[in-house]
């Protein structure tokens, strides 16, 4: 089994990161990757690894079921010079590894006063939509956001999830957990070509991890400002889009693909027009990422706020399995609808208040 | 629709139930193997959603062990769960509408195919977690002297995680009455089990000093008999006992994702435990428990299908518990 | 070795929680304490479980070093009618267990539809200033807060430790992570009396775990709203009377025991008179509880902000062990004189804004 | 200070000490042993702060085992380092630095005690996750050929822990050249060895098919001779190997807290490596190796002294590493 197909890897997010994973371990034979049933003909759970084990078998790793012992190992090659690549194959059970990135490959590099470093990526896919239930449907990033040492990163459509990849893992020296939102796999890219994506303009800051803007009117001005990340961006840009065409709120979007370290600056400029804040994730609602974000907006961008920011988020629930409860379990096109709405106020039609 | 002396005794059912051993054996087997047949077809029509992993070859395994536990004992299954539950519980009806995502199904269609929860029987979705659980609910039985035993089933695969030997030595070390049973199918999702497993599966027992064995069988009746004894010794010494059962997956992992190579497959059919079981059996029997299970399976079906899906606005419900 | 002499037991947190332990095994014979090294004459590395194997063996079990596994055992008990308490011997270690938390403990009540619970007690020590070093001196329980399912309490001197503790095992049918501030043990209670504490009004609200509020001005007016827990409680109560007597400045100290679910109502009863928010913790400061708790306030109780809120906690960084390093690095009273400053602006003199 | 061709090859280093090897090692052993002697002491007089893991008792294991290891090679240690970090080191003044938390400390008195760094010896202070650790050393070494190999240590108690098993696992199923070294002083802080292990040390290596042996001894020499095949077969087969060396702590786990039995530990006295070993020697070397050892624990005291505390404005820095 080969790698995918290029017209595939050109339109969606799977084969974006796929394309990358094959020319990062063409490039760089410090790249190993490791984890699950990796192997081809089968090349992973969600396919992301399809086909690495068949070009660079030597470097392709298929573990046992033991996330903290293959994460620890990884660990271990990132401090002896390789750079590994490891797969969880559901984010949910990050957890399992979750020391070997607190006290482990986010605490050496400083603690050891720059003696080594540790560039290791954690790649796995987070979230819910397929029915697969309370263990393999959670976006547990947040509780891995704010360990000293330890980025966290998130592609969505609008970004080049690949090129995040590579980044990551070829020129980031750091630990990185690198999420992905498991709908998203299947999603077309959204590419931003002359600053424009579909009906918006674009802009992408040129962070290493950058934060991607886009805007229904030009960004001369806009009645809320959208922050999503990851599976949320495109339900937000939906979002906006029936809010512009239903009620003429013009909504700006800001999607940084760094959660941690987080730069407020983009998010602080589209305020500057807004004044409004809205946040939207996927991820259960309390001390989440939208937590962060909306605590370092009201302290450090106090003056730009009129009114109170508002999150989107799951309800504070695990994830059904069926389908009814699942969707009013998870955030919406229609709650960020609503969410903005709110944010809003007056602006909106009372119709709107009652979603 | 159910018997209070039997609802909650594997045992006591078994028991109940007329016909020779090998009969009823395979009375549930083929109920097993029928039920997981209608839930493939069920997910290729559309009707299911999310995922599924079956047991298909393997429900020698579930009817051989779980027909020695009685009302106070515990079961923690894993993702490949079904089997385990229709011998414990015998409620197809519950596991269907669970699996439907239906109100009325055995968590009320928050868990799914492995997620689920029915008197003393429990699964969980996560490799290697519930097997320390199982330990604690045997070492509280244990404290309450109430008599019950857990048994817990994992796979090769699972062998791999950490907390399973952790649990291997508490368990052990209190001397707890559990038993671990190891499914051996030879694989894990997609990898051989020589690619996930070093050294020696019994040894691994051994090493935290609990009593270990091993069966190389899909024949149901052998593995009854072959556990008797083994239930019997955890009951009766407040020991661990750890027992690998040597089978293989005739099914794919989850619902379409075989990748394994066809002749391996195809050379284990010879061992089909429920053609296995039947050949024993006068046709006219097998024709008759096969007719039973699948109308018992369509009722299932049927009855879920009845069912409505669980109303949003009961979310907040079961917050804590209802006890 | 018996448990700790009466005086003890009255005057300080250890005492307070050993008492505590004791009297609820005595009273309820479901309870099970388990942890390493807990046996007397050892009694647990901290000594809040002394004396506790000597009157109740059969009750009170050393562990190997597993956390995730007497973690699960004791989530198992829990699920079969005992009530379990777990000591982690450091919170640093609390990640070993988190799968058990995440993906267990507080998941099946839920999941399974209300048939099991799961009335569990995770205790541990976290916090620094001992000179411990990097993995045994964080406050990691913000990676705790936000699994649904899952309470976090944490006493201060101020709350009633034992009474907080005896509610998670005995009244409680969730799982809980208590946390206690290690330096905290050997600090005395400071018991409110008539409505007072020290030379402060004290206000004690009826949660299941209460919030306590302070005010050196009998709640008439204040300029700042102070919120703290755990360890910081003391110190935002300190930093509170040098800002009274120096700069006339007036606090109101909020210190919740809930820090999941957190109850806002104090806070903004608080807020109402103050207008000002400032948040202390211990912690890191990235998606952190005070990262929630300004979220929840900005979101819930804009428009009682009067000014941007600050929050007070450790740099984002591990924690060195050498004595000048972990000072500059986890937040001392003089930040929070500082953070306070910075909060009521002009209030004050332009040499506090330099500290 | 340092002899650029010793400064990371112990093997080296030892080889270009003068006398026999049970002089060689008694030298080594001694500098430990009073390098600890003096740290209890500074604790005592309230110089240092925090906490600390001696290995009094347990010399003859640093001693008997780093010495077979080259710069090519790699260590990671646990909390009760300061006897393997001397040998692999002979650094007591950046050990002693990093002790009193001074800049100049091994890692600028960031770490401590139990988190210190140096070439390719480690340590971290939460027990098992370093083992996983070191079988990825190992595995990177092997990857890019440069016939380095691990060794990484841990106590009878830390074979608790779940990662351990996952690590032999893997180290045995991708054959890291990993030597993991038990070193079973019969405690774990206050819990005794047959209240947190269950079973057989060795059983659990050879259960994931690791090459697993045993020796009881305090005798440096006796494991010097030992451990010489050991890190060999080590190195020429590429497989991990796993050894318990059983042993005893003759101090108190960390600083101050000893409730083991008095008269087990005063039994265990006769064990004793240092003077075990020093009779066997001429008493006038014996002497002279004591004085040269304390005339250097006390000049590193001194260099340590003369460090200053780190500066917090450096706090942001290595934030990546200086490569
Ligand atoms: C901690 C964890 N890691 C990975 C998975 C994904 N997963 C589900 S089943 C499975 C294979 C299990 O193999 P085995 O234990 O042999 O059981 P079998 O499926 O063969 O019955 C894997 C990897 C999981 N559920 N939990
Ligand atoms: C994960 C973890 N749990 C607990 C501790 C606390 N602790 C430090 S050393 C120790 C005992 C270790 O025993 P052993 O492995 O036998 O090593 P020894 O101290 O005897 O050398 C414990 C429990 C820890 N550091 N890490
Ligand atoms: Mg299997
Ligand atoms: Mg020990």
């Amino acid at each position: 089994m080969s790698r995918l197909d290029e017209s595939e890897r050109e339109l969606n997010v799977l084969g974006s990161l796929n394309g990358a994973l094959h020319s990062i371990l063409g490039d760089d034979d410090r790249v190993v990757v490791l984890g699950e049933d990796l192997l081809d003909p089968y090349g992973g759970a969600f396919k992301v690894t399809r086909g690495l084990s068949d070009a660079y078998p030597d470097r392709v790793l298929t573990t046992p079921i033991s996330e903290a012992g293959f994460t620890g190992v990884a660990v271990g090659m990132a401090m002896r010079g390789l750079r590994p690549v490891v797969e969880i194959m559901f984010g949910d059970f990050l957890m399992l590894a979750a020391d070997q990135l607190l006290n482990h490959a986010s605490k050496y590099t400083w603690m050891y006063e720059g003696k080594v470093d540790v560039p290791l990526v954690v790649r796995t896919p987070m979230g819910g939509r397929r029915g697969y239930g309370p263990t393999h449907s959670q976006s547990i990033e947040k509780h891995f956001i704010g360990m000293p040492g330890l980025v966290v990163v998130a592609p969505s459509v609008f970004h080049d999830p690949g090129a995040l990849l590579r980044t990551a893992v070829v020129d980031d020296d750091r630990p990185v957990l690198f999420v992905e939102n498991k709908l998203m796999y299947a999603r077309p890219l959204r590419r931003i070509q002359g600053g424009r994506v579909g009906d918006m303009a674009a802009r992408v800051d040129d962070a290493r991890y950058p934060t991607v803007t886009l805007s229904y009117d030009d960004f001369r001005d806009a009645d809320v400002t959208l922050v999503a990340y990851g599976g949320m961006a495109e339900l937000a840009a939906r979002a906006a889009e029936r809010l512009l065409l239903d009620d003429e709120v013009v909504c700006e979007i800001v999607l940084p693909s760094s959660l941690n370290p987080l730069d407020l600056t983009p998010v602080r400029q589209s305020l500057a027009r807004s004044g409004r804040l809205v946040v939207c994730e996927e991820a259960a609602p309390i001390a989440s990422w939208g937590s962060e974000m909306i605590a370092r907006v009201s302290a450090e961008a106090f003056d730009l706020l009129e009114a109170a920011p508002v999150k989107v988020a799951a309800r504070n629930l695990p994830i059904a399995n069926t389908r009814d409860l699942e969707r009013a379990i998870l955030p919406q096109e229609s709650d960020i609808v609503a969410a903005v709405t709110r944010a809003i106020g007056s602006h909106t039609t009372p119709v709107h208040l009652a979603g | 629709m159910t018997d209070p002396t039997t609802e909650r005794s594997p045992k006591a059912r078994f028991d109940s139930l007329s016909g020779s051993v090998d009969e009823r054996l395979y009375s549930q087997m083929t109920l097993i193997r029928q039920f997981e047949e209608r839930l493939l077809q069920l997910f290729e029509g559309g009707e299911l959603f999310g995922t599924t992993h079956c047991c298909i070859g393997q429900e020698a395994d579930a009817v051989g062990i779980l027909n020695h536990l009685d009302e106070r004992d515990i079961v923690f299954s894993n993702h490949r769960c079904h089997g385990h539950f229709l011998v414990y519980g015998d409620r197809p009806e519950l596991l269907m509408a669970e699996m439907m995502g239906k109100a009325g199904g055995l968590v009320g269609g928050r868990g799914g195919s492995q997620h689920i929860c029915y008197h003393g029987f429990h699964s969980n979705g996560v490799q290697g977690g519930i097997v320390p659980n199982a330990v604690g609910m045997a070492m509280a039985e244990k404290l309450k002297g109430t008599g019950g035993m857990a048994v817990v089933f994992l796979g090769d695969g699972t062998l791999g995680q950490g907390v399973v030997y952790e649990a291997l030595n508490l368990a052990s070390l209190w001397s707890a009455p559990v038993l671990f049973v190891i499914e051996d199918n030879q694989w894990a999702q997609s990898t051989p089990v020589e690619k996930e497993l070093a050294g020696d599966m019994v040894a691994r027992g051994r090493a935290f000093g609990i009593r270990s064995g091993e069966i190389t069988s899909t024949d149901a009746s052998e593995i009854y008999a072959h556990f008797a004894d083994i239930v019997a010794s955890v009951r009766e010494t407040g020991r661990p006992r750890f027992e690998v059962v040597h089978t293989y997956r005739l099914c794919h992992h989850s619902k379409s994702d075989d990748k394994r190579p066809r002749e391996q497959v195809e050379a284990r059919r010879v061992g089909d435990p429920v053609p296995l079981l039947a050949r024993r059996l006068d046709p006219s029997v097998v024709a008759r428990l096969d007719a039973e299970a699948g109308r018992r399976v369509t009722e299932a079906e049927e009855h879920a299908r009845s069912l409505p899906f669980p109303d949003p606005s009961t979310l907040e419900d079961s917050l804590v518990s209802a006890r």
